[in-house]
């Protein structure tokens, strides 16, 4: 048991928090804000050049070699400055997912340039009436040795710029996983507004001509590769909700020490100072929850249980600390000028993604009782 | 005891829905989907004439201003039924100053603007907040000097909300800055908003647009100076009390709660579970916010009784305001759980569902429990007025 | 609407807060635990004599004839001081349910007497195996002209002092309620030991004798007063908890501002008078929660909604405040010479009977898909 | 980072819980389920004795005292385990008291103390709190006089757990009544049992017995004051810091959770809905004590590691105590839930559930939120040491 980061960890960790903090200005975040997509070129490009979007990208596509747990450690940055950079659906839901179940040629064709920052890739998880992307109702149908594509996916991130969209099928009962191109013919992107301003899509796939090198897994391979990317994602979403409520946190310890009202910091009415304490400990036990997610899937063990865990503490965090920080703030923490609404916006809509807490304790429970049951040998 | 409603407020409480049916013209909605969804638009001004004409301003007042002097659970029922059908209703003019001025203005006070009021012509915004004096608001230095005959007024009020659209700002000043105590010395006044020395800016927020309003060198004839002088915290107070009653009406967490189990009802849950409302969690949440809710009708209309019996506590009513507020807060993160993902689109956007609304409220969940007196203060009041425990500052 | 209490029930309450707030002092609980049963028999005699016990008793059988909600008053009261005296299963649960579903001999043979205090009923509502006595195992056999009663109840309040035991049992698929003397031959009591004290009894039914004179309802009239029977001890023991945290409440307020730790009150810490508040607030959403469902079933309207919420809040109100009392007293709260622990005793005992809050959030959440199906015109 | 126990740590625990399988001898358990449920009877003694000579006790001493200086991951396994099995170990004696005897007392007492503390055959109680000191533990009153050359020891302690078995009491009292700070002027003293002038009487409480201890004109020699004089404050405020961290562990209420979802996954939940597991709520019940519970083990865990690696900060220390004495009190109810009525039963009830166990977890919930440091004064630590957020008092 350990908990300590690896020498080249913390090298990530520094090097990622060095170039955010100086990038991610509040007025760097207005202008991106204020243009046509919430999407930073520019400092996409600089994590580019200092090799931090390949930090977990096999050498041999150009990357840091460096593993998932790693790579959090760049998310859960993001997460603190909420820098307008896609680095959970390009880097870990779809570039890990072809790293891992792809092949030479996929990998070859997308990952040297994920890592330059040249190529996007992203992924489609849900459809407006299927939140499981195990369970589609995107169907694949074969006419003789081609196939075409018919169904919707939605909320998919920055599907404009990708260069493919990993997304789930039914081809007759068997489930695959494709990566297809959103430029492709018969494949209609439509912008959808979310609550953080993401750059977020909905695309109707009416007819697209699916080829043999679209496909990354089939049948069980593509079960085993989804249920893989779906853990992936949940884990570095929680990641990534360490790093707002982390710091709403700060900002909230900050202001609140300042902030004088009946002639003292408010920060000194118990009242104020123990419901920061209690966002405290929130937050650090999600840094736990999530930390063992991300070790284990590093580690290839089964995780399932622990993404769960994590994703359930996530969400309640990502409330929790949000409407304290909000509160705690007053008046000044909703204002627009003050850079606190952005963390809880993502606050919720990382809660949200892939569903809320409650449902995540009805899958836990469930699997509880599947153990509990074979345990005791009952039906 | 009987804890329903009586067949006369059944009946008053249909009529007003049907009558706020016929209020909310599908221009008016479109008008508030927009820039102006706190109101102030030409619809809205429009409807809210309608509604003067129609005598619903006016019902609620004592009878020597012309009111039918309705009693306060007829009140609630109709604050709740226009709050719940989404009319951005000027709560703070017509039953927070405009009784206050019809009582204690001057008769020039009365025909010019107390009239306008009950004719729905008239909306007053609420400047008491300053940058450094939210919570502590005795501590506002926005100050109103004499010189000559005219009041000269220079500061800086923020979450003036409705000072965009507002005729007066209804705004507290310090007349002596040397009184005794920081709450001595503050005086009201009606500030016309076409004064040269008014502006505002906008403030954007999570959830609604409010202002930030500037006062320099206004010069204000005595006339609008309302009130006795330098007394202004009692008025300030009390209006705030009467303002709290109205945060926290049940109804439009029902409508919401409604639409959002109709909506469970009819949506597929995907891979063959059923109906989203046949998730197990999906009922529980549902049943979380219906028993939240239930009690949260009791508390108001047991407010509202209490009024109507003259003896509402203090304790009452900020515990109403405490677990409205937080309650809320609440309800909209298990309604929006039992959405999904799809809960975060906005109302303009493409797949949205239920135009948004629950994205819209979630934005606006912390507004109240910090505003209309922050939830600690009302903690404070609680343990002291409600259980006779000791303070300490 | 109106909240207020009419005259008569403003009488009932002062009387009832005026015997009990005399008789039960702390001495008098610890000598009535020191026997060897907690019941205070002379207490009941005395609640008898002021016609307490008759309270919602009809006056044709010698009562005041007023309604449920008045006895609530009553209950409620006991509540505040922990009396050891069974009002709930015998009053509410017990008479309230012969005297609504049984025929005039029933009502003759027992209601005279329990008003009195000469006669006990209670009420068998839960089984080892079965919560719900809508849905019992233990089962009635017919031989000819006479049955057999077989099946265990458990839990039952004051079994050994009954006169007749109000229990229901299945008939092939027919539900039948049948009031039984625990004292008749092959019935075996064995008494249980309850957190609070309370006696409690198993009741072995291994072949009880049954005559017609022993029914009270069959069928769907059973269906109706079993229904009925949980409504109102549901909605008794919601009462009866308002009442023991409304004591536990002003102990705390009464014990905290007066004990000091570093030279104060420590009322005068936000963190604990804020506690305090909320556990006022919970207390008097817990009160307007058991009016209503109180004041629905004094007018026989459909109270099932209520009754529900009544029941969550209970649950959800006992533990809390009980934890809040605990924790804001320190040390001597859980000192059994001090009197807070009884109370904490009942809060948890009255939270679990009948089930704990999440198996009514269940019901609840049931009853509202129910309805939205219906609304919806949805399967 | 690798959140797994290594090979030798899984090990270790399988050692140590196979170890305390035979030392819970049934009549060991039969001891403990009757009046001596805290231990100190004749059975606790004599496997106490046999765990001193199987060298457990020494284990995570410094080899300078013939210990093995077990790492904290270990000795917090050591810990889980053996409360795990349910057997009341001395803590407070074998890591609280004993290694600060071992440190800085005399040779005498290390012979006449510590050597039996090691051999499982002394047991110390904690003497600290008093009726008017508890959470303001600087104001005890409890006095140690100098005459001739003696000490002469008056007052009252509460809360004395085992003041009634052990053979010593750890005792702070106050030696200079006329220090500037009530913090300081504070001595400890081991107090023999056996000297005259010391009583007990038991505090019977929800959830233990425990005892208030008189100390009426006790003569000490010179050698039972152990440590600096007048700098009894700090001695204490460690020995607490030490404490704390065996509070919360996470083993007891994983066996619970355990146990009660084996229990529910044999019982039929009658009328024909499957068993006791199958019912939404219980799965969640259960979801919800695991989710917590596997962050409890995160929590303790790390906090070992970090004492392992000499830097576990107070806001740490403090955070995992409120985490997981709130826990405890959420995790009990939710499993009672599950066992549901026949919860309330006793141990020595016919029909109940699980022995009892969780009527009586659920008495004792709430001693660990306000005990070992109440969880305010936690919370303070917290924003202050964790936040830097300033204080007022």
């Amino acid at each position: 048991m350990d908990f300590a980061l690896t020498e080249e960890q913390q090298d990530v960790q520094q090097l990622a928090a060095k170039i955010l903090a100086q990038e991610v200005t509040v007025d760097r975040l207005k202008t991106v804000e204020a243009g046509k997509e919430r999407f930073d070129e520019a400092l996409w490009q600089q994590l580019a050049e200092a090799g931090l979007l390949g930090v977990a990208i096999s050498e041999t596509y150009g990357g840091m070699g460096y593993d998932f747990e790693t790579l959090c450690l760049l998310i859960e940055e993001v997460g603190k400055t909420v820098a307008a950079v896609p680095v959970v659906p390009v880097l870990a839901s779809a570039a890990l997912t072809v790293q891992q179940f792809g092949d030479a040629q996929h990998c070859d064709r997308w990952l040297p340039g994920v890592a330059r920052g040249e190529r996007l890739l992203t992924a489609a998880l849900t459809e407006p009436s299927a939140d499981d992307p195990s369970h589609p109702t995107t169907r694949l149908e074969q006419k003789g040795d081609a196939w075409t594509l018919h169904g919707e996916k939605n909320m998919v991130v920055c599907a404009d710029r990708a260069d493919a969209v990993l997304l789930t099928a039914r081809l007759d009962d068997e489930l695959v996983l494709l990566a297809i191109n959103p430029a492709a013919a018969n494949v209609k992107l439509i912008s959808q507004h979310v609550t953080t301003g993401e750059p977020q899509f909905s695309m109707a796939l009416d007819g697209v001509s699916v080829s043999n090198d679209d496909f990354i897994a089939r049948g069980a391979d593509a079960s085993c590769a989804v249920r893989s990317m779906l853990q992936l994602t949940l884990t570095a979403n929680s990641v990534m909700t360490l790093g707002v409520t982390d710091t709403m946190l700060s900002m909230t310890a900050a202001y609140t020490s300042q902030r004088e009202q009946f002639g003292r910091p408010i920060a000194t009415f118990q009242a104020v100072s123990h419901r920061a304490a209690d966002a405290y400990i929130d937050v650090q036990n999600l840094r736990l929850a999530t930390q063992q997610a991300a070790s284990l899937l590093s580690a290839q063990l089964d995780a399932t249980e622990a993404v769960t865990i994590a994703k359930i503490w996530a969400c309640d965090v990502a409330h929790r600390v949000s409407q304290s920080a909000q509160h705690l703030h007053g008046g000044i923490g909703v204002d627009r000028d003050y850079p606190l609404f952005r963390f809880c916006l993502w606050a919720k809509q990382l809660e949200l993604t892939l569903g809320g807490g409650n449902s995540y304790l009805t899958a836990l429970g469930d699997a509880i009782a599947e153990d509990f049951k074979q345990r005791e040998g009952v039906g | 005891m009987n804890v329903a409603l009586t067949p006369a407020q059944l009946t008053l409480r249909d009529e007003i829905r049907n009558y706020m049916d016929a209020i909310m013209t599908p221009e008016l909605l479109a008008e508030l989907l927009g820039e102006q969804r706190e109101g102030g638009g030409p619809q809205h001004r429009k409807a809210l004439q309608q509604m003067g004409s129609d005598g619903w301003i006016v019902r609620s007042w004592p009878r020597e201003y012309g009111g039918q002097d309705a009693g306060p659970i007829e009140q609630y029922i109709f604050c709740d039924e226009v709050i719940r059908a989404g009319f951005p209703y000027p709560f703070l003019t017509t039953d927070g100053v405009g009784p206050v001025l019809a009582a204690v203005a001057s008769d020039e006070i009365r025909e010019s603007v107390v009239s306008p009021i009950l004719r729905g012509e008239c909306v007053i915004a609420i400047g008491y907040s300053e940058p450094a004096a939210g919570t502590d608001l005795a501590s506002l230095t926005t100050r109103a000097e004499r010189k000559g005959d005219k009041w000269v007024i220079n500061g800086q009020k923020i979450w003036t909300s409705y000072g965009n659209v507002a005729d007066y700002v209804w705004l507290a000043a310090r007349t002596d800055p040397h009184a005794a105590k920081k709450h001595q010395g503050i005086s009201m006044f009606l500030v016309p908003t076409s004064a040269p020395g008014f502006s505002f800016t906008p403030i954007s927020t999570l959830g609604v647009r409010t202002n930030a309003t500037y006062y320099e060198n206004i010069e204000l004839e005595d006339k609008w100076q309302v009130g006795p002088l330098n007394q202004g915290w009692r008025m300030i107070t009390e209006q705030l009390n009467r303002e709290r009653l109205s945060l926290v009406n049940h109804g439009p967490c029902e409508l919401l709660y409604e639409q959002v189990a109709s909506w469970a009802t009819r949506m597929d849950a995907g891979n063959g579970a059923g109906k989203v409302i046949d998730l197990p969690w999906v009922r529980t949440n549902l049943a979380k916010v219906k028993s939240g809710l239930e009690v949260l009708r009791l508390v108001c209309f047991k407010q509202a009784w209490s009024m109507s019996h003259s003896n509402l506590g203090m304790d009452e009513a900020s515990a109403a305001k405490i677990y409205g507020s937080e309650f809320f807060v609440e309800a909209w993160r298990l309604l929006l759980e039992i959405v999904g993902q799809a809960g975060v689109l906005c109302s303009d956007s493409e797949g949205a569902v239920l135009q948004g609304s629950l994205e819209h409220r979630y934005r606006s969940g912390s507004v109240l429990t910090f505003g209309g007196g922050t939830n600690e203060v009302q903690r404070d009041i609680v343990a002291a007025a409600g259980l006779l425990m000791p303070r300490y500052r």
